[in-house]
């Protein structure tokens, strides 16, 4: 088949099920209108199969399908088409994105299945996973944007899908705000590497990118890289602009799988990774890009900690996890960022979906101080969060662990790297373990708080389905990408099929030499047992002896407060940026517009009037005062006259 | 003929509807009148080559002997969409109509045909005194649609929006009366034609205000401003918009403020090309102000077409920004905003009318949980919101991208600073959104009394049109960008000495 | 100081103590009877001029016809002697003076600036250049003003007419709505 | 200036002046006195004033279409005084006052 019209097949069949569900949105039931949906993305999904497999038997350094559909602006020198550009790094993103999209829409199905809005639903994730698909797929900067925007439009719609309530809708709303400002930045390094090398097309601007390192800070590709950066921070959720992800969780559970979790947040990184050669001409900006990773990594975690709410904890997580890609980024190791975000994609996903079907099963309950023991009820999903669980803590074996330690080892080792980045890192992956150990004990292990009224049920089929199928990824996905000190003892193992797969479009940082394996066991070993002690606390505090924790809140009360209300981010936001600027507001309107403006027109009225009440003053109806004034005029007359 | 068939068609039309006999059957007749005028304009497309910069379909005649003023007109890529946008906005205004004016029909519609003859000609004129004729007469139309249909304020806001706009123009006419002066020096004959005026040099010292250039392009300038209208001289703009009926803001925003930014493409860049690039920077710091300005201030609006107005300061600030940083993708870019503009905020305050029809209130606080209670308004009210807050794939974002694009490259701190209103322009739209139509719901809309109904067939008519445009001007700006690409690629080559050549003379 | 001055200097004192007169009296009739004086002696001046025909004009016209229907309607009103001859505010009074004597001393002043450059022209000889006056007036007045004499007759006409009209009707313009 | 010869010597200038002073006071009278009936004699003053200057110049031009300028000027005047005083009798009979104060119906 002509690639074109698999692209053509790609992106229309969820614009089609978009158009579809959301026209005809009250004149179906709830399983035709998934069916719909589901079925758009699936065809989707078989598309990026097919260009996958076409990719497949090209030659390695012409792995490239490029569609154009035709040119959208053109002027003067601006030219941007509707091209899309399928490459190695494409087409495995758009393989995660329908493939994971397929099974939360098939999840759904059975999750969103009492609603009644499920129709609408259904065409907003369509529109999500097309814009998503345009986002990957852009052959410029121009297009990835629309998708871009698009996917931040379709997560505002998403988040707020449940409006009548008041503080959803507001999460929807900031979301799309924080994520503006975000687009505010990306636009600038856009507009910066327009003006510089004259085009926003991603491939000649990869060509074109320096060779040479830019060491100072006010270089082009250094302030570009960084603006494109402060995008990446507004839509993958990053310091300072996280603070949207976690009330983005006011939407329903698949859409935070979907877009909050496995797709949306990681266009950030699959946007540096895309622009990887850009990125690595500027040193300064990849070291804001590793130090900013590795402050989320470990702020996000400990806000983590303290949350009881099942999904902010996972949502907490899921930026902590960004963090992590983006300090692979910001090291240099991109194709391990990728393998992050893959590996990520699964579990996260798989987890979301857990909480959903718990969350289903709980009829609503999101807060898990009041689950526990949950296993018994749940036997299935239980089953397949502890997957999740085990590969985000980094079991060895699990996909989490492949991703995660390869990050820390290149945090590390490489020359972008730095010992402290490895320290922030061990710490993260330390807290996450954690916390995660803490959420599986509160929600699924030790005594049961359930509400006696409440009967947890298992969820049925469509949802578990997918729930196994990420399980079964979230165990095997790391195989992909093993690192080769592992890959070394295990005979007969390829090494790293990813680098190898991303190895003509991904820069290596200059410099990267061969690292001393003892060195990277040490540290393997380091975290892993970091992480494995930590678990064993959380076991021993929350399952074992839940007082312990209880006395050990209270003594710290005040920076347990502290971590449970979110460091007071959102208030210090609130406090110093967003209320001053709406006062701002009033006061200019009030100050600068009515009192100001408005009466300085006032003014001039007023003078206007004033003269005019003083000549009316003149016109008194006496007519010896007339006379008196025929007389001056007179006298001024003759006086001009004598004066000549 | 076809300039003056379209300018003074309206006129007709005017006239046959204050003879027309009955009264009941007047609307039907506007209707068919301005689509019959809006068909008629489709004709520019076969008569109007794109691929030349030269003025085109020109009609010149001797109006006054003595001293030089004459009729004439003509069109060229700048002019041409402005054109097609007031032509096609007239049936949909009109259409809009239909419920909300309900006092004194004839007038309303002699008035609407009225001030569609003087937009198109102050778009079309080529001559200072014509031009100015069409100018003020656009003015009166819009008085007495505010002045009788309007709300409760409207004499306050008729007399602000006329004292503001009299006051600017009036400078205009000295500074034209005095250019004519000029042509009589110059050439030994007084004329009023705007080529002749582009044939004048005009001596400009740089350092001083009182050069003669300088003044008079602030004598232009000013008037233009108070049109657009420019920062500090912008408050006219939300009472009258609050105080006009539906159709008044409609023709208000989507077409008289455009008279403004095209003006200052038309008159104020050719005429004093110097002074223009010496006082830019003014212009297009009162821009960013405007931007940032207009979107803060809308944002703590309580009245929903009063944040609609702010909104369009800070949309016509990108339009001039766009104009005085005088690049290709910046005049392209402004020339877009100003369709955008046209069709975005036209709809909105037609949305906002159906709204106030329904429930005779325009407090944010007094809705809430809208979007449960009129889902198809909700649907159209969101993609026009998306329009204005230019998310890409429509039509907004074309034209800001397009003007911060072209800003950045020549002054970078500018792009930087508008860029601010993308975010405020999402903050505003958004946050109004989220009081209207989500959360609880509000005391008008809980209403049991008065259930609220949705969309009829008529108002979907209506607002279809506008959403096929904003998608077609999001997907394919090419096909609109063409037309006025040679003129405007004219417009920058010949910088310095800009001269108009009319198509076929020699 | 030859008789001619003399004349000329009483008769200035009679008329400038006269006009003085009626503004100064309270009782309008003592003002009217000052004008009489007042009119009397610029006849007499007018006579010093060579205008004999004007001057008994003046006679029959101000001091007789006019002055006697000042002092008709005086007689009519009955007025009593006013306590205030002039109107209010001293200001605007000070103004009004102040304007007079201005305008009075700008054309004393122009009349003196210019003094010198008029007697040179003006050669004395009217009467011997043209005969008699009253009768070169005769001439004039019925040849080249015919047209404007007679149109002053219509209008003499319509002006006694319309006074007549005017003072038998009540006044005002509006109906009393007593 | 004021010496003998401007006493012994009367010529053009004394009557001027004289009619100046004339007019002025019938001005200040016009524009002073509160009595309509004695502002309309101040205006026959002013015309008096004006018809001296009149035969005046005509003497010392030697030119008689002054007298006969004064011939129209006393006719006119004639005429406006029988008008203004007709109006001041209308005006009498309705408010019983011929103080000009009272007549500000013209007021702005």
């Amino acid at each position: 088949m002509d690639h074109t019209a698999i692209v053509s097949v790609l992106f229309a069949s969820p614009l089609l099920g978009f158009l579809i569900n959301g026209i005809r949105r009250n004149h179906h039931s709830a399983n035709v209108a998934g069916a719909i949906g589901s079925l758009a993305v699936f065809i989707s999904f078989v598309c990026s199969i097919l260009l996958w497999i076409d990719l497949q038997g090209m030659a390695p350094d012409a792995r490239r399908i490029h569609v154009v559909y035709g040119s959208w602006m053109a002027i003067e020198s601006l030219k941007i088409d509707f091209g899309f550009w399928i490459d190695q790094l494409s087409s495995l993103m758009i393989l995660i994105i329908t493939g994971v999209g397929f099974l939360i829409h098939l999840f759904s199905v059975g999750y969103m299945s009492h609603d009644k809005g499920v129709a609408k639903y259904f065409s907003y994730l369509n529109f999500f996973i097309f814009n998503m698909l345009v986002l990957v797929l852009g052959d410029s900067l121009v297009t990835l944007f629309v998708g871009w925007e698009g996917v931040g439009l379709a997560s505002y719609l998403l988040i707020g899908f449940w409006f009548t309530d008041g503080e959803k809708a507001a999460a929807g709303m900031k979301a799309f705000i924080v994520n503006r400002i975000g687009d505010a930045a990306f636009l600038i390094g856009m507009f910066i590497f327009f003006v510089s090398f004259g085009t926003l097309n991603i491939q000649e601007l990869n060509s074109m990118a320096p060779t040479i390192m830019e060491s100072t800070w006010f270089g082009i590709v250094t302030l570009g890289t960084l603006f494109l950066f402060g995008g990446a921070t507004g839509k993958s959720a990053q310091i300072p602009l996280y603070i949207w992800l976690p009330d983005a969780m006011a939407g329903p559970t698949p859409v935070s799988a979907l877009i909050h979790a496995a797709t949306m947040v990681t266009a950030g990184v699959y946007m540096i990774v895309r622009l990887n050669p850009l990125f690595i001409a500027a040193p300064n900006t990849m070291m804001v890009i590793a130090v900013i990773g590795a402050l989320t990594v470990v702020l996000a975690a400990s806000i983590g900690i303290a949350q009881n709410d099942i999904k902010k904890v996972l949502a907490y997580s899921t930026v902590s996890q960004l963090g992590y890609m983006f300090l692979a980024c910001g090291v240099g190791a991109f194709t391990t960022a990728f393998f992050h975000l893959m590996t990520h994609a699964f579990f996260k996903a798989l987890m979301f979906l857990g909480s959903g079907s718990v969350i289903h099963g709980m009829e609503g309950e999101q807060d898990i101080r009041k689950m526990g023991g949950l296993k018994k009820y749940l036997p299935w999903t239980h089953l397949t969060f502890m997957m999740g669980w085990l590969a985000i803590i980094g079991t060895p074996g699990f996909s989490g662990f492949f991703s995660k330690d390869e990050i820390l080892w290149m945090s590390f080792h490489s020359p972008r790297g730095h010992w402290a980045l490895w320290v922030l890192g061990v710490i993260g992956a330390t807290m996450t373990a954690f916390y995660m150990t803490r959420l599986m004990c509160l929600t699924f292990w030790g005594k049961s708080r359930v509400a006696k009224t409440l009967h947890p049920h298992e969820s049925p089929a469509t949802m578990l389905i997918p729930l196994f199928v990420l399980a079964a990824l979230s165990v095997v996905g790391g195989y992909v990408g093993i690192p080769h000190i592992i890959s070394e003892i295990l005979p007969g193992h390829p090494a790293n099929i990813l680098e190898h797969w991303f190895q003509p479009i991904i820069k290596t940082v200059p410099g990267l030499v061969a690292g001393d394996p003892a060195m990277e066991w040490g540290l393997m070993g380091a975290s892993v047992a970091l992480a494995l002690i930590s678990t064993i606390l959380a076991y021993q505090l929350y399952v074992k002896n839940p007082s312990a924790i209880e006395r050990f809140t209270q003594k710290i009360n005040p920076i347990y407060q502290l971590v449970s209300k979110k460091y007071l981010v959102d208030e210090l936001y609130f406090g110093f940026i967003v209320n001053p600027i709406v006062r701002l507001s009033e006061n200019l309107w009030a100050y600068i517009d009515v009192r100001f403006i408005d009466k300085c027109t006032y003014w001039a009225g007023d003078l206007m009037k004033g003269s005019g009440s003083f000549v009316r003053s003149l016109q008194n109806g006496n007519l010896q005062t007339y006379a008196m004034y025929i007389g001056i005029g007179l006298v001024v007359a003759l006086s001009l006259v004598m004066m000549r | 003929m076809i300039l003056s068939t379209l300018i003074f068609l309206p006129v007709l039309f005017a006239i046959v509807i204050a003879l027309w006999p009955q009264k009941s059957t007047i609307r039907p007749i506007a209707l068919g009148f301005s689509i019959a005028h809006f068909i008629f304009g489709l004709t520019l497309f076969r008569e109007f080559d794109p691929n030349i910069a030269d003025l085109q379909l020109v009609e010149k005649y001797m109006w006054m002997e003595r001293f030089g003023i004459q009729y004439f007109l003509g069109i060229d890529g700048i002019s041409f969409w402005l054109i097609q946008l007031t032509v096609f906005l007239a049936p949909l205004i009109l259409l809009a109509s239909w419920k909300s004016i309900d006092k004194n029909i004839r007038g309303f519609h002699i008035c609407f045909f009225i001030l569609q003859t003087a937009m198109l000609g102050t778009f079309l004129a080529f001559d200072a005194i014509l031009f100015y004729v069409f100018w003020e007469l656009s003015l009166i139309p819009m008085y007495f649609m505010i002045g009788i249909w309007g709300g409760a304020r409207r004499i306050y806001a008729t007399l602000k929006f006329f004292i503001f706009t009299m006051a600017g123009s009036l400078l205009m006419l000295v500074a034209i009366i005095y250019m004519m002066f000029l042509t009589q020096q110059a050439f030994g004959t007084m004329s009023s034609s705007l080529l002749d005026f582009y044939k004048l040099s005009i001596p400009f010292i740089g350092h001083e205000f009182f050069s003669m250039q300088t003044l008079l392009f602030f004598a232009f300038a000013l008037a233009f401003a108070v049109k657009v209208p420019l920062f500090p001289l912008h408050t006219w703009l939300p009472d009258a918009h609050v105080e006009a009926p539906t159709p008044g803001s409609v023709v208000l925003a989507g077409v008289m403020l455009k008279m403004g930014t095209y003006c200052y493409l038309r008159w104020v860049l050719p005429l004093f090309p110097e002074a223009t690039e010496y006082w830019a920077w003014i212009f297009i710091m009162l821009g960013v102000i405007g931007i940032i300005y207009g979107a803060l201030v809308a944002m703590v609006q309580p009245d929903i077409k009063k944040l609609v107005a702010y909104s369009s300061v800070s949309h016509m600030g990108y339009i001039i920004v766009g104009i005085f940083v005088f690049n290709h993708l910046s005049l392209q870019g402004s020339l877009y905003q100003m369709l955008n503009h046209g069709i975005s905020t036209g709809a909105l305050f037609i949305l906002i009318g159906m709204l106030y029809e329904r429930t005779h209130s325009r407090e944010i606080k007094h809705y809430g949980g809208l979007a449960s209670a009129l889902p198809i308004y909700t649907i159209f009210f969101f993609i026009v919101t998306f329009s204005s807050i230019a998310v890409p794939l429509t039509n907004g974002f074309v034209g800001e991208f397009l003007i911060l694009l072209g800003t950045y490259k020549a002054i970078p701190m500018a792009a930087i600073f508008s860029v601010t209103g993308v975010v405020l322009g999402a903050a505003y739209m958004l946050w109004m959104c989220k009081r209207v139509f989500f959360g609880e719901k509000g005391p008008l809309v809980a209403d049991a009394h008065h259930p609220l109904v949705d969309l009829n067939a008529r108002e979907i008519v209506i607002l279809v049109p506008f959403v096929i445009m904003i998608f077609i001007m999001g997907l394919f700006p090419n096909v609109f960008l063409k037309w006025s690409e040679a003129s405007v690629d004219y417009l920058i080559k010949n910088k310095a000495n800009y001269e108009l050549t009319i198509k076929g003379a020699k | 100081m030859t008789a001619d001055a003399f004349l000329f200097w009483f008769l200035a004192l009679i008329t400038i103590g006269g006009a003085s007169l009626v503004i100064l009296m309270k009782n309008p009739i003592y003002s009217a009877l000052a004008l009489v004086f007042t009119m009397c002696g610029i006849a007499a001046l007018f006579v010093t001029l060579d205008a004999f025909f004007v001057a008994g004009v003046q006679i029959i016209v101000y001091a007789g016809a006019v002055m006697v229907l000042f002092v008709m309607v005086l007689m009519l009103f009955d007025l009593k002697h006013e306590v205030e001859a002039f109107s209010k505010g001293r200001i605007t009074g000070a103004i009004k003076l102040a304007t007079a004597g201005l305008l009075a001393g700008l054309v004393m002043g122009a009349i003196f600036y210019s003094s010198t450059a008029v007697d040179t022209v003006i050669t004395k000889q009217l009467a011997a250049a043209s005969g008699d006056p009253s009768k070169q007036l005769g001439m004039r007045l019925f040849t080249q003003h015919i047209f404007a004499f007679e149109a002053l007759g219509i209008l003499l006409l319509v002006v006694a007419v319309g006074a007549v009209a005017l003072a038998r009707s009540k006044g005002g313009t509006h109906h009393d709505q007593r | 200036m004021i010496n003998a010869d401007f006493i012994v010597d009367v010529g053009i200038s004394h009557y001027l002046i004289l009619s100046a002073i004339l007019f002025s006071l019938g001005m200040i009278g016009v524009l002073l006195r509160k009595n309509a009936i004695v502002m309309l004699m101040s205006i026959e003053l002013m015309l008096n004033a004006v018809n001296l200057s009149f035969i005046t110049f005509s003497k010392y031009n030697s030119h008689i279409d002054g007298q006969i300028m004064v011939f129209f000027v006393m006719t006119i005047a004639a005429a406006e005084a029988a008008v203004g005083l007709a109006l001041i009798v209308s005006i009498f009979k309705r408010y019983k006052e011929v103080n000009i104060r009272f007549f500000e119906h013209l007021k702005g």
